[in-house]
């Protein structure tokens, strides 16, 4: 069966004051109908582009997609025109921003910017959509959305605005939803309601999800799989167990392994004992060289680390030249 | 950002520069080419007044026939209706004209960011006062009100820039009031508070230089828009009498257009030429601080 | 209900403001140099000693200062903005026959101005680094350096001796004066336009520039970005959902224009002689006719406070975050 | 002598809302309420709770960064609350703190060597020459190399740049620092780095942090003490190993259920238990009872009615009807 999407060595240049810059390199992964995707990484990453790569809503110019294939359903979309990418937006990819508080327009009510994402791409009546969009509303966990629906973004609070965007993401009940750091501007207790109704919802509609997070708590319990991206390229990619628990790539073990997680044994102890750290910062992009970029990290890193290590190693691909694929714990394998 | 950036000391890492925000802009604004034509218009302009003022002669000696045209007689611009040369005229005219904005203009901002400045560091109160001030003088109509301060206080080259000084500052005040209550609620100005820092040096060391970016550029439009103030009110004829400048002499020759165009166009695009070449160094200014809106 | 309390304020306030713009009248008067009576008086030429005498009673220029103060309130409350001792006349019928023709032109100019310049702000923003940018650019500097009086004369060259299609002069042509409204109005038109294109000309280069920065600035914003994910069209993106946004910052320097604009009027009047308050304020400056001077500054101060109260308004319906918070800016 | 160094009672703190109209009843948003907590030397307080909850309010209050209402801080015995501007500023060399966002925290046109300088040359601490030696020390106390003295903060990562703000916090010798989430606007990786930073530089120079966080992994691995907030009040006062062990207060247990954890699999089959819902009360319109009682699952009529007080032993006081 072919995936849902599949994206294929994609790459993504941006013209700069440091000339052009490469965004994305070389970046391929597949989502099947009804699963989650994590795509995980720091800050500067790529995560972001990638997703709006998708979207086809790349800012262009500076940006550019100048290699590589995205096909949604078998349907080719780098290239594609606009009028088509259009149609497919909101319809059949469906997307949810890091920041609720200024994603939504704040001059509109938020009944109709969901109404809205209605009358474009389905053929209903406006009080038929106005209609659906308070019926959302309340699929989303809105208490009282006639009247909410009426109420204007800056009057509701960060977690019910975003449910307002999901609401609006999902109103033509599109097969993929992106969703860019969905949670990473709201409160922990709030963040637990979002991926509460994100999972529900994905029950419910069998949306496939790509998942945009720089938290690996996130991908533990949202992402069936996980693709790990460290300065524009997909660096680590497999089931989010096998990476959780078993991570190839030394960038993923330190970023697992650095994380001040809840823990009986730390929290017991007198004094916790020092963090792993990752030394350095992610390179700017601009001064990318020919080899690993995270080399210069790297208490593994050797001679052959000049040279660009491929993505390889079956259901759990490792892009690390250190990296030695031991048995596969492949029993739950798909 | 720069090169190198480790977290843990590389004693071998190399040094870097020192680059601080305003020899960033400064470099920024070299290399815009409307900002530096402008530059060297002005530039020359200024050349051209001083060497006027000084070496110009008397602009309101008649010497010839009355409205010469231009090239004729070695009048390069002709005469005017009286017969007194264009050429003296345009050579000593823009003294007032560049006098009077600068002064102006610097009577303005020096009004507008005090008041402004105090305004929005303050808050409360003193804001709402000040504020209500602000306001007040921009519900006058602003050349009226500086007519009136012209005739009133007889036309001279002092009670222009006062008139013009006192009408103008409020937009720089709006301006400096919003800088500072948006800087004021930046972490580094609680920074310099949990320091040690008073408010007065808060005010004029910590905010102050950030605010001026933006205060700059307006700087640079308030003596354009102060030129034209004052070429305004010598149209009217309420410069001072006893001083040639641009704006006088259209307003002396405009009930003769019909018959002699050259008297008042090349007047006024001298004004033209100086606010021009004063707004696009403005402009270069504003690109030179906000890179943001050129890689956009 | 709400917005009514909000007008209500709004007009209290501007009635505070006109107070005080009153006793700045009064404090210009007792400044000027010389017998404020004569000062009163005017350049009319032999003021005789019973007129300066009528002056003095009137004003109680022989009584301490509050007193005299509260007589000028009063006076002004009243809607008696004084005498014009040169025409012989009460000031706010002088005014009153030349207001319309101000309010017409700054209309026309503000409108003008601001339809033409977000047109062009819109379309310089959707390619910021293209040539209509560059284009709007240039017009919007050129603009903004031309100074007002002498675009006017320009144009009056231009139009009066090598392309006559419009009166470059008053507001109606001598045979016009009772032939029907309709020829009237297109007459009153054809004599407008190249005042207030004038006029219009230096705040089109402000509303160009203003409505590209805003426009760009909103392009960028994350609701932008939202609009285009849902399959939003771009040009409904452009003029629903950025453009909705991008006026707010135009609105609320529009308001902040009109002490600038009939400024600019009075220049633009005394180049093509229309009959407004311009013109009038003009020729009584030079006759040291105060009364009217001042009248003119009081009810040119009114104007600036009633337009800022609609753009206020207009605000209000423009931005759900005001109207529910009740802030002001 | 007592080893408290920072005991802040009863402190409250209100901002004035603008009037509906003019002559309306002022409104006022009470950020803090009734706040009571110490510090002792050496060690670390966290303040916890989500954005509104006041423990940034709090912090800045209890070092006169913003004006207290009502209560007092008594720092070594003396109460700043009483001081005059000017001895406060001179105190200031004692108090210092840690921002949260490394981009604006410092002053984009001064040499960050010039930003660490300036509290010792505001509050006149040593001879010039003596500072200069001091910022150099600093420099390499936080990792940073002497030769990046000269540069801008634009010029540095954010790391490093919160390495800056370290040190200029560090330069008077400080009893006691206030950070305000400093790793909150940080990579994963980069937060490490700082966490190992601040325990480290506690260990050497014996410093004693009130910290505010809303990420519980971060004051599990930093505080001693932790006080968890909601909507101005404390609702748990517990040591840290009581805390995490066993919360007592139905917030601090809904909190961290919601905490990210690497435990909770989805390919386990997690499912939450039923996190609270909704959003909190408007901190204008404090309803009457308990604050979290409109989200509590445990929430009863009493609760509505009567606000309870923290009480409790020493290092588990919770203020709740029904704690666990």
């Amino acid at each position: 069966m072919a995936a849902l999407l599949e994206v294929t060595d994609l790459k993504v240049e941006f013209s700069t004051r440091y000339g052009d810059v490469t965004a994305l390199d070389g970046v391929s992964f597949s989502l099947d109908e009804g699963e989650t995707l994590g795509v995980v990484g720091e800050s500067g990453c790529g995560k972001s582009i990638t997703a709006l790569a998708v979207m086809g809503l790349i800012p262009a110019p500076p940006g550019r997609i100048s290699a590589g294939s995205i096909r949604f359903q078998g349907e080719e979309l780098v290239g594609a025109r606009e009028g088509r990418l259009r149609r497919l937006r909101g319809r059949d990819i469906g997307m949810i921003f890091q920041e609720p508080m200024t994603s939504l327009n704040p001059v509109f009510r938020v009944g109709d910017q969901i109404a809205e994402a209605i009358l474009l791409h389905q053929d209903v009546s406006r009080t038929e959509a106005a209609k659906r969009a308070i019926e959302l509303m309340k699929t989303v966990g809105i208490p009282e959305p006639a009247s909410r629906a009426r109420a204007y973004p800056h009057e509701l609070s960060g977690g019910m605005r975003q449910r307002v965007m999901i609401a609006m993401a999902i109103s033509c009940r599109p097969k993929v939803l992106i969703a860019d750091e969905p949670t990473t501007a709201l409160d922990v207790t709030v963040q637990a309601q979002i991926f509460d109704l994100m999972r529900q919802i994905q029950e419910d509609y069998g949306v496939a999800i790509i998942m945009i997070t720089h938290d690996m708590g996130a991908i533990a319990e949202m992402a069936d799989r996980v693709a790990v991206m460290y300065a524009g390229r997909m660096i680590e990619e497999g089931r989010a167990d096998a990476i959780l628990d078993h991570a190839g790539h030394p960038y993923t073990q330190g970023l697992i392994a650095c994380i001040p997680a809840l823990d009986p044994e730390v929290a017991a102890a007198d004094r916790p004992p020092p963090l792993a750290e990752i030394p350095g910062i992610v390179p700017p992009l601009h001064l990318l060289g020919k080899g690993c970029a995270f080399a210069a990290r790297c208490d593994r890193a050797f001679a052959a680390c000049t040279d660009m290590p491929a993505l390889k190693g079956g259901p759990h691909a490792v892009a690390c030249h250190a990296h030695e694929p031991q048995q596969q714990p492949t029993a739950g394998g798909a | 950002m720069s090169a190198t950036q480790h977290s843990t000391p590389a004693p071998d890492a190399p040094v870097v520069e020192a680059v601080s925000p305003l020899s960033e802009a400064f470099r920024m604004f070299r290399r815009n080419r409307p900002a530096m034509a402008g530059t060297v218009v002005f530039l020359i302009l200024l050349a051209i007044v001083i060497y006027g003022a000084l070496y110009g002669g008397d602009p309101f000696e008649i010497v010839w026939a009355p409205q010469t045209p231009p090239g004729e007689d070695g009048f390069v611009f002709g005469t005017d209706y009286l017969g007194r040369n264009l050429l003296t005229g345009l050579l000593t005219g823009g003294a007032p004209t560049m006098v009077v904005g600068a002064s102006a203009a610097a009577l303005s901002i020096v009004i507008g960011i005090t008041i402004g400045a105090f305004a929005g560091y303050f808050g409360g109160w003193v804001d709402t006062l000040l504020m209500r001030v602000t306001e007040f003088f921009q519900v006058l109509p602003a050349l009226l009100f500086a007519m009136v301060l012209v005739t009133l206080f007889s036309p001279s080259l002092l009670t222009s820039s006062f008139a013009i000084g006192i009408v103008m500052w409020p937009q720089t005040a709006r301006l400096t009031r919003a800088e500072f209550l948006k800087i004021r609620e930046l972490e580094y100005v609680t920074a310099a508070r949990a320091i040690g820092a008073r408010d007065r040096r808060i005010m004029w060391r910590v905010i102050l230089p950030n605010a001026l970016p933006p205060l700059i550029v307006s700087a640079t439009l308030t003596v354009g828009v102060a030129i034209l103030f004052e070429a305004g009110l010598s149209f009217l004829g309420l410069g001072d009498p006893n001083t040639m400048s641009w704006g006088m002499m259209i307003g002396a020759n405009r009930e003769y257009i019909l018959d002699a165009w050259w008297p008042v166009t090349f007047p006024g695009i001298a004004i033209f030429l100086t606010v021009f070449s004063v707004s696009l160094i403005g402009d270069g200014l504003n690109d030179a601080f906000n890179p943001k809106m050129r890689e956009r | 209900m709400q917005t009514l309390g909000y007008i209500l304020r709004r007009l209290i306030y501007g009635v505070i403001l006109m107070f005080f713009v009153v006793v700045l009248n009064f404090i210009l008067i007792r400044l000027a140099p010389g017998d404020p009576a004569e000062v009163i008086a005017g350049d009319m030429g032999g003021i005789t000693k019973e007129l300066l005498a009528e002056i003095r009673a009137q004003y109680g220029l022989d009584q301490p200062m509050t007193t005299q103060l509260w007589i000028y309130l009063h006076q002004i409350a009243t809607g008696n903005l004084g005498v014009s001792y040169y025409f012989d006349q009460p000031v706010s019928k002088l005014i009153g026959s030349r207001v319309g023709a101000t309010i017409l032109l700054v209309l026309a100019a503000q409108v003008l101005s601001i339809l033409l310049g977000v047109v062009m702000g819109v379309f310089s923003a959707r390619k910021p680094n293209g040539p209509v940018s560059a284009i709007v650019s240039v017009i919007s500097t050129v603009g903004y350096a031309l100074p007002v009086f002498w675009t006017g004369i320009m144009l009056i060259i231009l139009f009066a001796s090598w392309i006559p299609v419009f009166p470059v002069e008053g507001m109606v042509s001598a045979r016009h004066a009772a032939t029907g409204w309709l020829s009237y109005g297109w007459d009153v038109a054809r004599h407008l336009f190249l005042p207030a294109f004038t006029l219009a000309i230096i705040f089109l280069a402000q509303y160009a520039r203003l409505s590209r920065a805003s426009m760009i600035d909103v392009l960028g914003a994350d609701y932008v970005r939202t609009a285009r994910a849902k399959g939003v069209p771009e040009m409904r993106v452009i003029f629903k959902h950025a453009l909705r946004n991008a006026i707010l910052p135009i609105l609320t320097v529009a308001g902040l224009q009109f002490g600038n604009l009939i400024s600019g009027a009075l220049l633009v009047e005394t180049v093509f002689n229309w009959p407004g308050m311009g013109t009038l304020a003009f020729d009584s400056i030079l006759r040291r006719d105060y009364p009217t001077v001042l009248g003119i500054l009081i009810i040119g101060s009114a104007m600036v406070v009633v337009a800022n109260i609609v753009t206020d308004l207009g605000y209000r319906l423009a931005d759900p975050r005001i109207r529910t918070t009740g802030g002001r800016r | 002598m007592t080893d408290t160094l920072l005991d802040v009672r009863g402190l409250s703190v209100r901002f004035a809302m603008p009037r509906a109209r003019p002559f309306a009843p002022r409104r006022y948003l009470h950020a803090v309420r009734e706040v009571s907590f110490s510090l002792r030397r050496g060690r670390t307080l966290g303040l916890v709770g989500e954005s509104g909850s006041g423990k940034t309010t709090t912090a800045m209050a209890a070092i006169r960064l913003v004006s207290p209402w009502q209560g007092s801080v008594l720092f070594e015995g003396q109460d700043l609350l009483r001081l005059t501007p000017e001895q406060m500023r001179l105190q200031r060399r004692n108090l210092q703190v840690i921002f949260q966002d490394p981009y604006s925290a410092l002053n984009p046109r001064d040499r960050v060597g010039a930003i660490v300088r300036e509290p010792l040359d505001l509050l006149e601490i040593g001879t010039p020459d003596s500072r200069t030696e001091r910022v150099a020390e600093l420099f390499s106390l936080v990792g940073l190399r002497a030769d990046q003295m000269a540069l801008f903060p634009h010029q540095f990562s954010g790391g490093q740049r919160q390495r800056i703000s370290i040190a200029r916090a560090l330069a008077t010798n400080p009893g006691l620092i206030v950070c305000d989430e400093p790793v909150s606007a940080l990579d994963v990786a980069i937060q490490a780095q700082i966490l190992n930073l601040l325990r480290r530089l506690q260990d050497e120079l014996g410093l004693s942090y009130l910290f505010i966080s809303h990420d519980l992994g971060v004051v599990q691995f930093l505080c001693d003490d932790v006080a968890v907030m909601y909507l101005g009040q404390i609702v748990e006062y517990a040591s840290r190993q009581s805390l995490f062990a066993t919360p007592r207060h139905p917030y601090t247990r809904a909190l961290l259920d919601s905490a990210p954890s690497l435990e909770r699999r989805k390919s386990a089959g997690y499912r939450r238990e039923a996190v609270v819902s909704g959003d909190p009360p408007s901190p204008v319109n404090i309803p009457p009872g308990c604050a979290f009682a409109g989200r509590c699952p445990k929430a009863a009529a009493l609760c509505r009615q009567t606000a309870p007080i923290l009480q409790g032993p020493q290092g588990q006081a919770v203020a709740c009807h029904f704690p666990a």
